[in-house]
């Protein structure tokens, strides 16, 4: 399988109004290539911010990190648990 | 065939950690903790308030990136152990729909002597906050709702 | 003849305040506060250790200068609602015969957001074991029992 | 009536083997010079610290507080509860 799964979270998934869909990916690329990929889907994607905080399989990543087939990728808005 | 000894699982049991639905009982998050050699037991509870940034507020909603907010959570309540030199510790979030007055979140820590009680449950809620990815939906008297982003104070 | 409305007696109750021979029940402490304008809740419990400076210890006696004790504790724990602007503060002390892990003393502090709650309860806790006339009789394993003074930390 | 009452609390009662003592005053006199009063009643209450916290009705007071009759004075070891 060589897709990677983008999740949005609370008022993401509200923006985009939907809170999961899966982008083909053939290889490696940047948290911050893989994030303008989900933007340039259409007008909904473009209003997530450019510099989201995402999370790669359940762990914060910087804009470096690699994002491959297999990984899930989550859009996290600043949080208020507590 | 095993070759580890029975008790191997109850060596350190950890800190307690849960995310749940389940309305929070305070007590129970407090029999968590508590040792004959502690001289401290300090439980925080987090309650939804009728207020926020001015506007009246009727009730709330918390929705949680589950895996994630369990994962993270666990790690700083081991952290906080790491810190404090035992593990009792003891932590539960709740999701859900809850109304104004309902506990939201509970810390309990017991530790020989009180200011590392305080520290720690202090800090850790500090880190909750921070880090844990769960956020609230708050609805408000005038029948508006909107999500909480960050924590202003 | 009085020309008080009668409402005036329930304008503010105070902080609730006790030192008693009875063993102190957590819930009921903590039962004292809270309020839909707050967002946190604190309970604070001291309970009688193992251990005090290296000795095995099997259990204490607390006694009080009854009269100042009562007077001194309500003064700190007003001085503490005033800081706070609200009366949401409880306090018990407990005397007599103690066996380890039984709760000496618990404080309940209530407050809109959790930092003034963490507040108040430590700076009370400190004040009361710098001012409040109560003390410690020791029994040690070893046989021995003596009266501690001072706090060493 | 023009006594004084002195109370011992805790070690101090130990010490001094009573938790109380009536001591005539007939005028107003320093506590620092009550407390002398006090240690010199014999061996057991000189054991008392010449500098031991008192309190007089209930507050604590300095060596210059005036004790009369009627009132309660109080021989405090350092406190210890919490």
């Amino acid at each position: 399988m060589s897709a990677v799964r983008a999740l949005f979270l609370a008022r993401y998934r509200d923006l985009v109004g939907t809170d999961e869909v899966e982008l083909r990916v053939d290889a490696p690329l940047p948290v911050r290539e893989f994030v303008a990929l989900v933007r340039a889907r259409g007008e909904a994607f473009s209003r997530l911010p450019a510099a989201a905080t995402v999370a790669v399989n359940h762990e914060v990543a910087g804009p470096y990190t690699f994002v491959g087939p297999g990984d899930e990728v989550a859009f996290l808005p600043p949080v208020s648990g507590g | 065939m095993s070759i580890l000894p029975e008790t191997e699982a109850s060596v350190s049991a950890g800190p307690w950690v849960a995310i749940s639905e389940e309305p929070i009982d305070p007590s129970v998050v407090l029999a968590r903790v508590g040792d004959p050699a502690d001289g401290a037991v300090l439980l925080f509870l987090g309650t939804v308030r009728n207020h926020a940034e001015g506007q009246h507020v009727d009730g709330l909603h918390y929705e949680a990136y589950l895996p994630m907010a369990e994962k993270v959570l666990r790690q700083l309540a081991e952290e906080m152990c790491a810190r404090l030199g035992t593990d009792r510790i003891a932590v539960v979030h709740r999701l859900g729909t809850l109304e104004v007055g309902e506990v939201s979140v509970a810390v309990a820590v017991s530790s020989p002597h009180r200011t590392e009680a305080f520290a720690t449950a202090s800090t850790l809620m500090e880190e909750l906050k921070r880090r844990v990815p769960i956020w609230k939906h708050e609805r408000y008297e005038s029948g508006r709702a909107a999500w909480v982003e960050g924590h202003p104070r």
